[in-house]
């Protein structure tokens, strides 16, 4: 743990590199999660999953640069296709379901448990 | 220099990704969210990804945002006073995303050990950066040329799934 | 960093690699051309769109005959590959979705949502799984996964007027995209890691960093999302809900199709990428193994709607198949296969019946709608019985042989000199063995409820004639593989040494 | 003819099955009920019939396989891919059980005439392919076809039970079914486990019994195979702690079902136990033997101690089924040559009396539709036939000379009492058979004896010929295993020698024939 | 006429099966039965035809040299099995034939079991006649019961005698509960096999243990054995001494000896020829033949004979001390049939094999002419058989009464008589054997018996009648086919003493017949039995006058109770009750047979009923709970909600019952509906992975 600790202040204070950009695109993952787990709103949740997209494409471009290497972003313009493509979807869902259920609170939305 | 920026870019991004989950109006949610794509679209730069920076910006802040403004406008034009953020659980899912983070990070930093023992390959990306998108674009149109189409009919599905699900008749 | 390559003719270069991805294309082709032609088509006989969609089914799988015996190589710069293992997938996807596809059409008149659309999404969805087969890169087989399921989110809310199609293509949707993120970090580092998408490439550059903890991190990332596709036990709370709110007829498309894709992206991945670090994972897949059979089948105890307890009972379906990947060998691969296949027709014949029960203004999704079946119709029953006991594992039905095999790869494994995890095997094995019992208790709820009790609801059943097709190819399927399963192992085993 | 005899086998196992297409094919309804059962008993008969060309030619050096000693061989390839062969065979012990089977498969669906009423057609198909199922595991000499047969037959079983049976027939059924289940997937993986260790040593992939039999294994393997085996098998059979679904399952069954059960399925756990068990693990037999033998032992005394305080008829004779499986258990796993063989021939008594005893409570059942032991008194007054024929198979369940049962309990504790280290447990298989004359005999006493005072009892019409008819064969050998059981033991000879050379080599070496006949 | 043995026990068998099988058909065909005529004539001449075909086998037997006087016919092999090693370690087949041998003993047993079951053959004609509904079953079990016993005394190994022994158990049990509607004596039934089968236990024990050391069952070969494989006398308690006690053990659940007495008085409920034939003449001394044909076991084992002599008088002791004041004609005559039989083991016991089967000889006579007699007695009151409801009955039944006088004379031991002869032999040898107390309790038991007999007779046919009315209307002397019976057997008790004459009045012609199928295998350490051995010419004649002494003495005794009895019950009628009345607890224990049959119930009976009803139970609660539990986890807590029982095993199958059910709920809580759950549940997961890694990792 203590080691660990040290790696993390030596990543804090040090010379930016990928490991930097690990760390806070794991943050921006955890809020993403956070947000995920803790709204009500379809909706904000939605965007919270688009956090976890982006902080992703964060580490894909960082090890690109890291690496020399375009596949990393070439992947992140999928990631990004993909994400406009599951917001759509998604905001389709959100519709349909708002039309029928005049509620886009997801703790409402349980008629099928158990 | 890059270390400010990274920070400031970082925190930007933290801090509009903090609000973005936690604003009680989707609108400013919305809002808050396309600052720290804004933030995130910087780092892109910083990185010298200048084809995924823009990218971000016009698809994610021009397209994504937009249409969740729209929807938000839709669907949930009145906000209820008092009513609740968080649904019932959000103590214990507060916790246990904490101790996910923990354990990610905990494993991100004990794992990046490697990134930091070899020196920086001097690779295509610093060599040729200012052709950058069009390195981007050759690759997307040979290496990823199947994925590219894929994508490409993945979008038409969104696109029709979208038009299935939120019309009225069909 | 690959050389960025030149294309000179375009032509040229498709002819070469396009057939690697010919069944696909066919697919897409159709598919679009259902969309294209959905306006000629009379709104009162949009029903035809499964015509043309049975249509791209069958080149696509003309398209599989010719290229069975020829194995085109690696196409389009590493991405994709129709090896015996993608075709193999590509035979059960297609088979899955010709029966999907017959199974649908009378069955969205009677929910009054009769479009092409949905057809044309099969087989979009079909393409994507096939991509997901063949993809030997992560991002030719992200985006593949993708394909498949926002395809899927669509067709789960296909039912837009009901609200539980509703709510379940919400917490599809919504799951799936979470799961989605988590793949995709993992996946981002495994790049990181590596330097490639390629996976062949991964899997050679990951040797030596079995300590590393990003590859850890990425690896169990990679396995959560897998495992919520496979709807393995944590990750599993969407199947029951999405499994009833969903058409009946796309539930037992994603039982089979969607699941059998899933497990081909996990194989690739395992093996090709992951094959030399199984010590990190083999415990933690062992015990998701065991306990996803166990729970599937202790909830499916005690559920009376028929749709959540198939749900339930794909559940423990998929840890029965996780037992393969727990094995780890060419057996194991055989074992899953060959379970997958197995699983594809006696599942979508029990599905077919619940379809078959779904009558106007009767959900016939509770148990007792299948009360006195057996008098009423008692070829539906046996059939139904052929399934559930198929599905239980007893002899000699398919169900029975794909137990065999998975069990026999996970002894195998455990008998086998030097190997430190043998008792972990050997409980899996006894978990397993013990799950089939428990399995058989809630099939047999049914069961009696069909053969036993009397009270049968008066109103007929939605027969057509594609339900009739289902019915016979699924049952002459289940007792065949049964019966005289040697050139379905043969085909399982070929598949297997292709990918390993 | 020599097609038949060269087929024999498929034709004696698959016959039955011609029965169910001919009755799925018969017309519907009520008037046309007679017909079903017509077919179903002609199709049982002629499936007996052509069973009894496997005696008359069993010694034929044309059938015998000179490699094995196999009788009858029949080796197809089926599974290639896996090893699994299409091969059916039989020697004495198979011979003597497959025509058990074919014999009480014909008498069960004699005895089913006035019975079954509903679902006629369904029942007669449920039970001929129960037939081919019992069959099948006694001629399978491919272990994986063995377990394809083993499993088959728990199906028509859990439908005999659950649509036929008693008020609680439901609950009996699913615990027969899973409770057996359980031991057979058990049992798969011990089969899985030989299959492969058989392929490490000999580097072929196969199922074949017979070669299994000739590894050998190392001891703890052995141990772990032989738990695996042994659940399947004693659940099967069942010994003692396994033995909670039998009787449920026998008392809610209709008539014939508890005779198939008691009489055919139960043999199969104690077939596995002699066909696999013992030959194949040798050692870990060896090893396992005094806690074997105290299950045994328990199942006797425990079995007769339980059926002792019945009121249920039938609940009585399956627990005394319990106490005579422990009989057999006790026999074979001593496994010397002399208890081996009575346990062997105990099997066969067993399904002969304990299938007898479950007709004749199926037939004051059918009179009067109760099986409380309470409700009858003093039949014998007006059915002196049945009071005969109850009387015979009482005494030939409680072991009275004369009698086959006890030929099969007397070798047995001779065998046991032969054994140097083990033969005390002789004594707790003697004080098994003074419990079960106690509670037959009382059981007898209460039904036969006493005044008729109930006004039910009173016009109880005695056995008719139908009846009557599935009582002959069983008398008949009752008597002839009783007084000559020669004719059944010379079969048993050779293949019990081969399972004793396994169990303890070089103890019993055969001596030769000696006709010991005194002038 | 010796290669026909075999036919001697077919003919009864082939009456049973023409008189079962015939009766079976024509109750089943016509609803009605049998004419009388043709099934006692079958049934009779039957036995008849086996008694004449015994008669020639014994003429014949008699004809040979003294020493070959042994015929063995194997009929056909009964149990050919594999290989088996005995104790000495010698491989051997387990191999058994149906075979037959005729030699003295044998031939003394089937002469009386021929010929005293035809006399009752006969007089069950006239006895049963007013039988509709069992005439027929009667005559066929009677006719399977002298099969079996010819079965038993003809087999020429144990396994073989063995079912004649179990054979005869059985006819025994259906001929006890033959009234079918009487409860008592099904009861009766089954409590007299139940109990022979726990001898029966003992006896397949011993066989186990002959075939084991010996690696035969054969008569002649395990005696022959016996001497080559213990060649010096087994002073100590061996091999040999176990086999001898288990096999003892067996007779004495077959012939009735303490402690397994306690069926045959209940045995009673039978018919009266019953109980003549089977328990009196015939089967009951099944255990003496028993023993007497392993002599040579027996006689390495002088500490079993010591028991059995043991055994054998204070059965006879006790037996006598209960007849003194039963009741029931039948139960007297029961008590003194085992005391009778305790006789002969005492004689057994004491090595004088040849007396005791004498003995059995004589008894066979004149205990079936008292049975008979008092059969006759019963049928002329109308099933009536307390004493105390008798009297005076000589006028009525003249023939009866005489019949029985002689029968009653022999047994109590009045010179002259058949008892006299044979019981004075049993006293003598076992006053010269040593056995000094045994000789004493005989006598006194000789007195008793005079003294209950004479009661018997007194009770019934002298003094007042205490007949009820209407009884006494009808009362008249038996039918011919009733009296010849009780003539002929008369004269058989008068004259059967007279073969086997004591040393001092002539030559023992029986003892001599006998003695070369009683052969010792060695003889007994000469401590052990000291006069066993013929006795020097020399000292004969002072040993004569021994021997006549001690005659005198216990005829003097026998007269003691005959007069002790003629006192109380014909003289002073009023002081038996004084007396009963003076030592009311004496006569209660001894009246009500020393509570054995209480003692018995509450020690085994109700063990085994108490026992099986807790593994009821236990199977119903305990096992086939947890199978419920883990099986069918919904069903089990509405099952233990009816299960009052508050037992420890109970609560812990509750708990298992309890924690399946909150397993399963809780499997289905987890499914709230709310997918934000299911997404925190995903991330448990991934958490749970980690930290698994972590946590083998560490």
């Amino acid at each position: 743990m203590v080691e660990s600790l040290l790696d993390f202040l030596h990543i804090i204070f040090g010379q930016i590199d990928t490991a930097h950009y690990l760390v806070l695109s794991t943050i921006v993952f955890s809020i993403g999660v956070v947000g995920v787990l803790t709204r009500r709103n379809v909706i904000i949740i939605l965007m919270s999953i688009e956090l976890m997209l982006n902080s992703v494409n964060l580490n894909l471009v960082a090890f690109s640069d890291r690496l020399q290497d375009l596949s990393g972003q070439v992947f992140a313009v999928f990631v990004i296709t993909v994400a406009a493509a599951e917001a759509a979807v998604g905001l389709g869902i959100v519709i349909s379901l708002f039309r029928n259920k005049e509620t886009v609170n997801v703790d409402q939305i349980d008629l099928m448990k158990g | 220099m890059e270390v400010f920026l990274f920070y400031t870019l970082a925190a930007i991004l933290v801090v509009f990704a903090i609000f973005t989950v936690t604003a009680r109006n989707p609108v400013r949610s919305a809002l808050y969210l396309v600052s720290a794509l804004l933030g995130m679209a910087g780092l892109f730069f910083l990185l010298k990804a200048e084809f995924v920076g823009a990218v971000q910006i016009l698809v994610y802040v021009g397209g994504i945002m937009v249409l969740f403004l729209f929807v938000i406008m839709l669907v949930s034009v009145r906000e209820v006073q008092g009513e609740r953020r968080a649904n019932r659980q959000w103590k214990t899912a507060v916790v246990l995303a904490t101790v996910l983070s923990v354990e990610l990070i905990f494993f991100v930093v004990g794992g990046a050990d490697v990134f930091r023992t070899e020196a920086v390959k001097q690779g295509v990306i610093t060599q040729i950066q200012t052709a950058n998108t069009q390195n981007v674009g050759q690759m997307l149109y040979t290496n990823y040329l199947l994925p590219f189409e894929i994508a490409s009919i993945l979008l038409l599905v969104a696109m029709i799934g979208a038009v299935v699900l939120a019309r009225k008749e069909l | 960093m690959p050389e960025i390559p030149q294309i000179d003719n375009l032509w040229e270069f498709f002819r070469e690699n396009s057939a690697a991805i010919g069944p696909q294309l066919q697919l897409i082709i159709w598919g679009l051309g259902i969309l294209c032609v959905d306006f000629l088509i009379p709104a009162q006989k949009k029903g035809r769109g499964a015509i043309y969609a049975l249509g791209g089914l069958f080149m696509a799988s003309i398209h599989l005959y010719w290229f069975w015996g020829i194995s085109p190589g690696p196409a389009f710069y590493n991405m994709v590959t129709l090896d015996f293992f993608a075709r193999y997938f590509n035979l059960l996807f297609l088979a899955a979705a010709f029966l999907t596809v017959i199974m649908s059409y009378r069955y969205l008149d009677i929910e009054d949502e009769q479009h092409t659309e949905y057809y044309a999404l099969i087989l979009f969805a079909t393409a994507g799984m096939m991509f997901m087969a063949g993809a030997i890169d992560l991002v030719s087989l992200f985006v593949g996964l993708e394909l498949m399921s926002i395809s899927t989110y669509v067709l789960v809310g296909f039912l837009r007027s009901q609200k539980r199609s509703n709510e379940a293509a919400m917490k599809y949707f919504l799951l799936g995209a979470f799961s989605t993120g988590i793949i995709l970090y993992g996946m981002s580092l495994l790049y990181g890691l590596s330097g490639s998408t390629n996976l062949n490439e991964i899997g050679r550059q990951i040797v030596g960093l079995e300590n590393n903890t990003l590859l850890v991190l990425s690896l169990f990332m990679m396995m959560a999302g897998l495992c919520f596709k496979i709807a393995a036990v944590p990750f599993h709370m969407w199947v029951p809900d999405a499994y009833e709110g969903a058409p009946t007829s796309i539930t037992a498309f994603m039982s089979v199709a969607v699941k059998a894709a899933a497990f081909a992206i996990f194989f690739r991945i395992f093996y090709l990428a992951f094959g030399d670090v199984r010590e990190i994972y083999i415990f933690a897949l062992a015990v998701i193994a065991m306990v996803t059979m166990t729970w599937g089948n202790v909830a499916a105890l005690t559920q009376d709607n028929v749709k959540r307890l198939l749900a339930y009972s794909s559940i423990s379906h998929a840890g029965f198949v996780l037992m393969g990947l727990v094995a780890g060998t060419d057996l194991g691969v055989t074992a899953s296969a060959i379970y997958l296949l197995a699983y594809t027709f006696m599942n979508l014949g029990a599905w077919s019946v619940v379809i078959l029960l779904r009558r106007q203004d009767i959900p016939g999704e509770t148990l007792e709608d299948f009360n006195g079946l057996y008098f009423k119709h008692p070829a539906i029953a046996v059939l139904m019985l052929i399934f559930f006991l198929s599905l239980a594992g007893i002899p000699p039905l398919a169900g029975f042989i794909a137990k065999y095999f998975v069990f026999a790869a996970v002894l195998e494994v455990a008998l086998s000199s030097g190997e430190a995890h043998s008792s972990l095997m050997v409980w899996v094995a006894v978990v397993g063995a013990l799950n089939v019992v428990v399995s058989v208790y809630y099939y047999f709820r049914i069961v009696v409820s069909m053969f036993i009790r009397k009270d049968y609801l008066p109103a007929p059943l939605s027969f057509s004639a594609g339900l009739v097709v289902v019915l016979v190819i699924t049952g002459l399927f289940t007792v065949l593989i049964g019966i005289y399963p040697e050139p379905f192992i043969s085909l399982a085993r070929a598949a297997s040494l292709s990918l390993t | 003819m020599s097609f038949f005899m060269e087929n024999i086998l498929n034709f004696v196992c698959f016959f039955p099955l011609i029965g169910v297409v001919l009755i799925v094919l018969w017309p519907k309804g009520k008037e046309h009920e007679n017909g079903v059962k017509w077919i179903a008993n002609i199709v049982a008969l002629i499936g007996f019939l052509i069973s009894i060309p496997l005696i008359t030619a069993f010694n034929d050096p044309r059938y015998i396989d000179t490699a094995t000693g196999m009788r009858f061989v029949i080796r197809k390839s089926w599974i290639d891919a896996i090893g699994a062969q299409y091969y059916f065979a039989i020697d004495g012990i198979s011979l003597l059980l497959v025509l058990l089977t074919t014999l009480l498969g014909f008498i069960a669906i004699l005895s089913s005439w006035s019975a079954i009423t509903e679902r006629v057609k369904e029942y007669y198909c449920y039970f001929l392919i129960l037939q081919v199922g019992m069959l099948g595991v006694f001629m399978a000499f491919d272990f994986f076809l063995f377990y394809v047969f083993w499993e088959v037959m728990l199906v028509p079983m859990y439908f005999i039970i659950g649509v036929w049976g008693g008020p609680r027939k439901l609950y009996a059924a699913i615990k027969f079914f899973l409770y057996t289940l359980a031991g057979s997937v058990l049992l798969l993986l011990g089969i899985l486990a030989l299959y492969f260790y058989q392929h490490s040593v000999t580097g072929v992939w196969s199922f074949d019994i017979l070669r299994m039999q000739q590894l050998s294994i190392p001891l703890e393997l052995q141990q772990w195979i032989f738990l695996a085996l042994f659940f399947g098998f004693a659940i099967k059979v069942p010994m003692f702690p396994f033995h909670t679904w039998l009787p449920d399952a026998h008392v809610e069954a209709p008539t014939a079902g508890s005779v198939i059960l008691a009489a055919i399925l139960l043999k199969m756990g104690t077939y596995g136990f002699v066909r696999l068990s013992l030959p194949i693990l040798p050692e870990a037999t060896m090893e396992f033997l005094p806690w074997l033998l105290v299950l045994s032992v328990i199942g006797i005394i425990y079995g007769a101690l339980v059926a002792m305080m019945q009121k249920d008829m039938k609940k009585l004779v399956a627990y005394s089924s319990v106490s005579h499986l422990g009989f057999c258990m006790l026999g074979v796993f001593v496994a010397t040559p002399v208890a081996l063989e009575g346990g062997i021939l105990q099997m066969i008594n067993h399904g002969i009396s304990t299938g007898a005893l479950f007709l004749i409570v199926g037939i004051i059942y059918e009179r009067r539709h109760t099986r409380m032991i309470a409700d009858y008194g003093g039949l014998s007054h007006i059915m002196p036939v049945f009071a005969t024929v109850f009387l015979i198979m009482t005494l030939s369940s409680i072991g009275m000379p004369t009698l086959n049962g006890f030929i099969g309990e007397f070798m047995v504790l001779q065998g046991v009492f032969a054994d140097p280290i083990y033969k005390l447990w002789a004594l707790f298989g003697v004080l098994g058979i003074v419990l079960g004359a106690a509670y037959m005999l009382w059981l007898y006493q209460r039904v036969m004896f006493g005044q008729l005072d109930d006004p039910e009892n009173r016009n109880f019409p005695d056995l008719n010929w139908r009846e009557l008819t599935t009582f002959v064969p069983l008398i008949i050998l009752a008597f002839w295993i009783g007084l000559y059981p020669k004719t059944f033991l010379d079969y048993l000879h050779a293949p019990v020698n081969q399972i004793v050379e396994r169990v303890r080599p070089g103890e019993f070496p055969l001596l030769p024939v000696q006709v010991a006949v005194k002038e | 006429m010796l290669n026909y043995l075999w036919l001697i026990p077919i003919f009864p068998l082939l009456g049973f099966a023409i008189n079962g099988l015939f009766g079976l058909w024509k109750v089943r065909r016509t609803g009605s039965r049998p004419a009388k005529p043709f099934i006692y004539s079958v049934g009779c001449g039957s036995v008849l035809l086996a008694l004449l075909l015994s008669l020639g086998c014994f003429w014949e037997l008699i004809q040979l040299d003294p020493e070959h006087r042994l015929v063995e016919q194997e009929l056909f092999t009964w149990i050919h099995g594999p290989e088996l090693r005995t104790v000495s370690g010698e491989l051997v087949n387990f191999h058994i034939t149906w075979g037959l041998q005729l030699d003295p003993l044998s031939a003394i047993m089937i002469l009386v079991v021929t010929g005293v079951g035809f006399l009752i053959h006969v007089y069950s004609i006239g006895y049963m006649a007013e039988e509709k509904e069992g005439f027929y079953r009667f005559f066929a079990y009677m006719n399977l019961f002298m099969f079996m016993m010819l079965i038993l005394v003809l087999a020429n190994n144990y396994l073989v005698m063995f079912v004649g022994w179990e054979g005869v158990g059985l006819c025994s049990y259906l001929l006890i509960g033959y009234y079918i509607h009487k409860k008592s004596a099904g009861d009766a039934a089954k409590k007299a096999f139940v109990v022979n089968r726990v001898g029966d236990l003992a006896f397949i024990i011993g066989m186990l243990m002959i075939f084991s050391y010996f690696g035969t069952l054969d008569f002649t070969e395990v005696f022959e054995q016996v001497g080559e494989m213990f060649p010096t006398p087994e002073a100590t308690w061996g091999a040999l001494s176990w086999m001898a006690l288990l096999l003892f053990i067996g007779a004495t659940g077959k012939s009735a000896q303490v402690p397994l007495f306690v069926w045959l008085p209940d045995a009673m409920e039978g018919p009266t020829p019953v109980s003549a034939l089977i328990h009196a003449a015939t089967m009951v001394t099944a255990g003496v033949y028993m023993v007497a044909r392993s002599t040579a076991i027996y006689s390495g084992a002088p500490d079993v004979l010591l028991i059995i002599a043991v055994v054998g008088i204070f059965t006879a002791l006790l037996a006598a001390s209960i007849a003194l004041f039963q009741q029931d004609i039948k139960r007297v005559l029961a008590y003194s049939t085992v005391s009778q039989l305790g006789y002969m083991f005492a004689a057994l016991g004491v090595g004088a094999v040849a007396a005791g089967i004498f003995h059995l000889m004589t008894h066979a006579f004149f205990k079936a002419l008292l049975f008979l007699g008092s059969g006759s007695v019963i049928v002329a009151l109308h099933h009536e058989q307390d004493m105390r409801k008798m009297g005076g009955l000589k006028k009525y039944l003249p023939t009866t009464c005489l019949t029985m006088w002689v029968a009653a004379l022999a047994i109590a031991g009045v010179p002259g008589l058949a008892g006299f002869f044979s019981k004075d032999e049993i006293l003598w040898r076992a006053f010269s054997s040593g056995h000094g107390l045994i000789w004493l309790v005989g006598v006194l038991v000789a007195g008793m018996t005079a003294f209950y007999m004479m009661r018997l007779m007194f009770l019934t046919f002298y003094g007042e009648a205490r007949v009820s009315q209407e009884a006494a209307h009808h009362l008249h002397e038996s039918p011919r086919v009733m009296t010849w019976p009780l003539i002929l057997l008369a004269v058989g008790a008068f004259l059967a003493g007279y073969v086997g004459l004591p040393d001092w009045l002539g030559p023992n012609r029986f003892g001599d017949f006998l003695e070369p199928a009683v052969q010792v295998a060695y003889p007994p350490p000469a401590e052990a039995l000291p006069a066993a051995e013929p006795l020097p010419a020399d000292e004969a004649h002072h040993v004569d006058w021994q021997e006549i002494g001690l005659t005198v003495f216990s005829v003097t005794v026998a007269f003691i109770g005959i007069y002790l009895a003629y006192y109380l019950f014909l003289k002073h009628k009023d002081k038996p009750a004084q007396l009963r009345e003076k030592y009311r607890a004496i006569h209660g224990v001894v009246y009500n047979k020393y509570y054995v049959d209480e003692l018995y119930d509450l020690l085994f009976v109700n063990r085994a009923k108490g026992l099986g009803r807790f593994f009821s139970a236990f199977d119903d609660n305990v096992v086939d709970g947890a199978v419920n539990g883990s099986a069918t986890i919904t069903r089990i807590s509405a099952w233990l909600s009816g299960q009052a029982d508050i037992h420890i095993v109970d609560r812990i199958v509750n708990l298992l019952a309890q924690f399946f059910d909150s397993f399963s709920t809780v499997f289905r809580r987890f499914q709230t509906g709310l997918v934000q759950r299911y997404a925190l549940f995903f991330v448990v997961g991934i958490i749970l992975v980690i930290s698994l890694y972590l946590y083998l990792e560490s």
